[in-house]
């Protein structure tokens, strides 16, 4: 498996990843409801068989505990991979992603850290309506202590996964709800440092930023805008976000867009769009899901997402 | 009621809510993207389906004794919780279709299918997460002094979120008027649930915490319909919250793309033989022509349910923007 | 009580609000920890007494049922005002407040409402170290469905928790956990409006907006503003925001900062900067705390806090 | 240990928690907003202060049973627990001045004191919060194939939050190495905790969940000790996680500056009246002078940590930006 290219799934380039992980170092666990099982994606498939129930560990459903009880691990020597189905059930363990996880190590003065990742996966999930839609990227990227990252790609999934589990920091690793079968080449062991933007294409008219599912929508945007050229950047890390790309691209091209899913309103969009217009003084714009609940009927559910067109008309507005 | 036509009642449930499941497992064929299964374009039911097939003899024995002014709160898997409280098969398979005319309006769909004109507070989403909701309604017909009552049902998997025993303490605290029904169907997801359970199990927990109940067989619905008539009666004398456990099986997957072939085939064939209808229909003593009226009434029910639904309008793009909040209304990017 | 000023405490405008409201509408109930004393902060004193222990209802420690039965109240007609102490504990009932709380009139197509008053005290708590002292406006803007106020004076506080509960909506109501004792002129019943913010001086150079107690920090800054004439607006409710007299001001004076105690990184100050400067394209500054947990000593905790320099900074140097 | 040398361990454990509380009640007086005190500015103990004074039998009788290698979770009320499980006064002292020799270099204080060098793994500001982490840690030592085992405390309030079922539950599931110490004082801040708790209470609560465990006279250190032996004794057998119930009082009010005018006055009188350093004194048999000797060396080691504590060096300002986060260090604005 290790040599050479393979084409896998987002889902199942994760799994490799925590599969190496776990074979290379006896402290990484993985918990969760379902990993028994393989995770309902498959993103843990093969692995309790592998490494048995003692580390890759089945919960009750207890998100609140399996968050703690994470925290409690990490003190305590090991490196424990989070699992939460969705971010939105994570929304029933904040407490111990914010006020736990994320000030251990500060509150005791550095006695202790919490070297965990916990998967959150974002996104609107077709047909799952309100409750299983959210993209809370920007809440995570507010609360110091936390890494946040957001994988667009299968490689990136499965670089970015072990440099979350290596990093000894909690990471908060939205994976999108809608990916997981997306297939792509990946370069198994293959590094990708936290922090670091890709730039996926270079152009010069307009910076467009974009992480998670939304980098599929910008390449097709991108294909589209013809007459201008636009230098596109997955953004992958929300925090800490690589402010040296885009602020080199943004004075290069001297507009910017952002582009995301999560709603537009507070969403990480306006850190990006504000940072520039503060640094250079150049053209913003954003393009973001409207602040509406995600409606289940498919008509409704589409006016939640942002499309190739709204970015379009924003690559072309300025 | 007549005890016959109350076990003709009890049947009627029970049948349109099976003739509902089966229907729409059927329009959600390739609906649901989690198992691996992928999506299809002629899929009419979007999602994640959970069907309560099995299961049907808990909602039926229990909202039986529930009058429409009782309230009852369900969780991801409502479609029988929904039909047992008196709602519209049509609006609900319309909700299901995704249609203007569906309960919601299309913005819910099966995990938060309601109907609050017959005191259905909604499906839920999120595991337990119905029980603080359906306390806090106990709680607010005490503070208004109505004399109705609450069901609040939940599987056997949402014991072990935190909800359930603060849920429970307040309303014993309160001395609400609640049942709380763990509908256990042995499974969490794809995960056993006595595997991730400790203790004596749920009706333990509640006494710890002062409740009193009974566990029944949930596949009897003449048993569940009288256990819970037995403590509602109690609820209603003002004694305070009751909890009941009924123990069945869920026949399908978690969702209805789900083989769900983590299970032991035995175990699942053990089940199927136990199915509630089959078991109500052997031993109910009632006439086979009344049963077969039934049937072919609940048939032509989810028929015509299907042929609207099919044929209803989809909701308009606007609609996305409206029932969301009144400060900063039109304020929606 | 009722006729003319009164000096009141921030808290105890809230209450003499409260008190209003309870007396004139008997859907109107409290709940949560220790209210029957009167709230740890006063900020129910004298209520349970009034109204019995049926309506200003002592709770167990149990922030998810707290919130949840809250919706379950208005779901069936009372209108509750939720106690939660301060914003770092509701971090308990997220999933009550964001995945029920927000969503619940939407997901069942109207069929119910959710009219809520969560008081959810924001803030940095002198000496409560990292755990106490969070300030998450932010987030709650960033949920559709939510409302989210942020008095800063008492008459504000009055007024705003009245508009709160007569809303109809679910209302995050952030009180700021050290302006309870703050005194000043309350004129009871007087009416303002959810959304509308507060231009506390006109001025022609640069547009200052701020909110909650970071109003006292701002009118010091101001008055210290020499050579420049500020407009200085208190944002007072953050979603719906005041875009329009914002913006106006922005366009008036061409310049913009915006200062908050919240951690700057995806603050809500980006927000508005982004707003402006895609709106406006002028120069945006914004000043909020690090992005680092509170401290409890007191070096480490003044390093979490924004200061009047800072705004002087930032309003002097475009 | 020898039973008098044991007997003369718990006698200073609480003797110095006691002489600790006073200490830094007396260093505080004037810090703290909530309850209509004001701020002064010579206060030395900044911020809440919630003092253990009257519940020492507690972690004293609990900890003389824990070696250096066991683990200890704790709460908002975690001075006792950290003196009692070996750490050092002086250094402890120092972090309630918010000093940079603190335990957390001032950065926790004492809503956050932790002392991982003797496996105190920290006070928690928020109720029950401590519960999952002490059974993640506690899963750690199993995964590790650890022989130590976790101690947990906790209040009586916290047992009306989620997370108690939750982390009770999972405990038991996977038959983990923890005691859970439910130290009961009777109050939850303002409210009397009876009021709003249902049932028989924690232990019959922890029953329920297949926990076994003792409920005890938590003033009397020497039937806190033998039932926490035992329990430990258990634990450390590999029979999984225990329950220990442990009834106290709290002397002061909720935070030092709180003067809990809402408690009968009968019920204190009582209370004081049954101190447990009193009651052990009279009835443990033990030399005066001996006793003198512990009080008098306790004195000085207080003294001494003031002493040590405000002449200590504030923490750096630049201290506010360690021990965060490795990724992005450094990028803090
Ligand atoms: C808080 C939360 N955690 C996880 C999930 C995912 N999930 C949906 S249903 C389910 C299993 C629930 O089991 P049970 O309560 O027994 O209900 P059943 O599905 O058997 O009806 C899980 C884990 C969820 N919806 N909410
Ligand atoms: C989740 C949460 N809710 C509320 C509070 C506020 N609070 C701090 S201590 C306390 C009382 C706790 O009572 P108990 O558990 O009995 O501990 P005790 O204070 O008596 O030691 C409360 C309500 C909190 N810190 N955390
Ligand atoms: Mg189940
Ligand atoms: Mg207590």
């Amino acid at each position: 498996m290790d040599v050479g290219k393979s084409r896998l799934s987002y889902g199942g380039a994760a799994c490799l990843a925590l599969d190496r992980a776990m074979a290379a170092d006896a402290r990484v666990v993985a918990l969760g409801e379902d990993v028994g099982r393989g995770g309902i994606f498959g993103q843990y498939r093969g692995l309790q068989q592998k490494f048995g129930g003692a580390r890759v560990i089945d919960t009750p459903i207890s998100e609140s505990t399996i968050m703690g009880a994470a925290v409690g691990m990490a003190l305590t020597g090991l490196k424990p991979v989070v699992e939460m189905r969705v971010v939105d059930f994570a929304l029933c363990a904040m407490d111990e992603i914010v006020n736990q996880a994320a000030k251990a190590r500060y509150m005791f003065g550095g006695q202790g850290r919490v070297p965990l990742v916990a998967r959150l996966p974002i996104g609107i999930w077709t047909g799952s309506a309100a409750q299983h839609s959210q993209s809370l990227e920007a809440w995570f990227a507010h609360v110091p202590g936390l890494v946040v990252v957001t994988p667009g790609t299968p490689q990136d999934n499965h670089s970015l996964l072990a440099a979350a589990i290596d990093s000894g920091d909690p990471v908060i690793y939205m994976e999108h709800k809608e990916l997981w079968s997306l297939e792509g080449e990946v370069v198994p062991g293959e590094k990708i440092s936290l922090g670091k933007a890709k730039i996926l294409q270079a152009g010069s008219d307009v910076t467009l930023v974009t992480w998670s599912r939304t980098v599929q929508t910008a390449l097709e945007a991108v294909k589209r805008a013809k007459n201008i050229s636009v230098e596109l950047i997955d953004l992958r890390t929300i925090w800490p976000w690589d402010r040296e790309t885009v602020l080199a691209s943004a004075a290069k091209t001297r507009r910017l867009v952002v582009a995301h899913e999560a709603v537009r309103v507070a969403g990480f969009g306006a850190e990006i769009a504000a940072t520039v217009a503060e640094e250079l003084g150049i053209p913003v714009k954003r393009v973001g899901g409207a602040r509406i609940p995600v409606g289940y009927s498919l008509p409704l559910e589409d006016e939640a997402r942002i499309d190739v067109e709204g970015i379009l008309r924003a690559l072309t507005n300025f | 009621m007549k005890s016959q036509d109350r076990a003709l009642a009890l049947y009627r449930t029970m049948a349109r809510i099976r003739a509902f499941e089966n229907a729409a497992e059927e329009a959600s064929r390739g609906g649901v993207s989690a198992f691996g299964a992928a999506l299809s374009n002629d899929v009419r039911v979007r999602g994640p389906l959970h069907l309560s097939t099995g299961q049907e003899a808990v909602p039926a024995g229990v909202c039986i004794n529930l009058a429409n002014e009782d309230l009852i709160t369900s969780t991801h898997r409502g479609h029988g919780h929904t039909l047992a409280k008196g709602a519209s098969m049509e609006k609900m398979m319309c909700e299901l279709f995704g249609r203007a005319t569906g309960f919601n309006g299309g913005k819910g769909g099966s995990m938060h299918i309601a109907d609050f004109s017959v005191g259905m507070l909604g499906a839920n989403g999120v595991v337990a997460a119905g029980i603080p909701i359906a306390v806090g309604a106990a709680h607010a017909l005490k503070v208004q002094a109505k004399k109705s009552i609450v069901a609040c049902f939940f599987g056997d998997g949402a014991i072990n979120r935190g909800p359930f025993l603060e849920g429970l303490n307040w309303a014993k605290v309160h001395e609400l008027p609640v049942l709380f029904v763990c509908e256990d169907n042995r499974w969490s997801a794809t995960t056993s649930t006595e595997a991730m359970t400790a203790g004596a199990g749920p009706l333990a927990r509640a006494k710890a915490i002062g409740i009193a109940g009974a566990e029944v067989d949930g596949n009897d619905v003449l048993a569940v319909d009288l256990a819970a008539s037995k403590l509602i009666n109690e609820i209603r004398k003002g004694k305070g919250p009751k909890f009941l456990h009924a123990i069945t099986y869920r026949f399908k997957g978690h969702v209805s793309v789900d083989p769900a072939t983590y299970r032991d085939g035995e175990e699942v064939a053990r089940a199927l033989a136990n199915d509630p209808i089959k078991v109500f229909v052997r031993n109910c003593g009632l006439k086979k022509e009344e049963l077969e009226k039934i049937q072919k009434q609940t048939h032509e029910e989810v028929a015509n349910a299907l042929r609207v639904a099919a044929a209803a309008p989809w909701p308009d793009k606007g609609g996305a923007y409206t029932d969301i909040q009144d400060a900063g209304s039109g304020q929606w990017t």
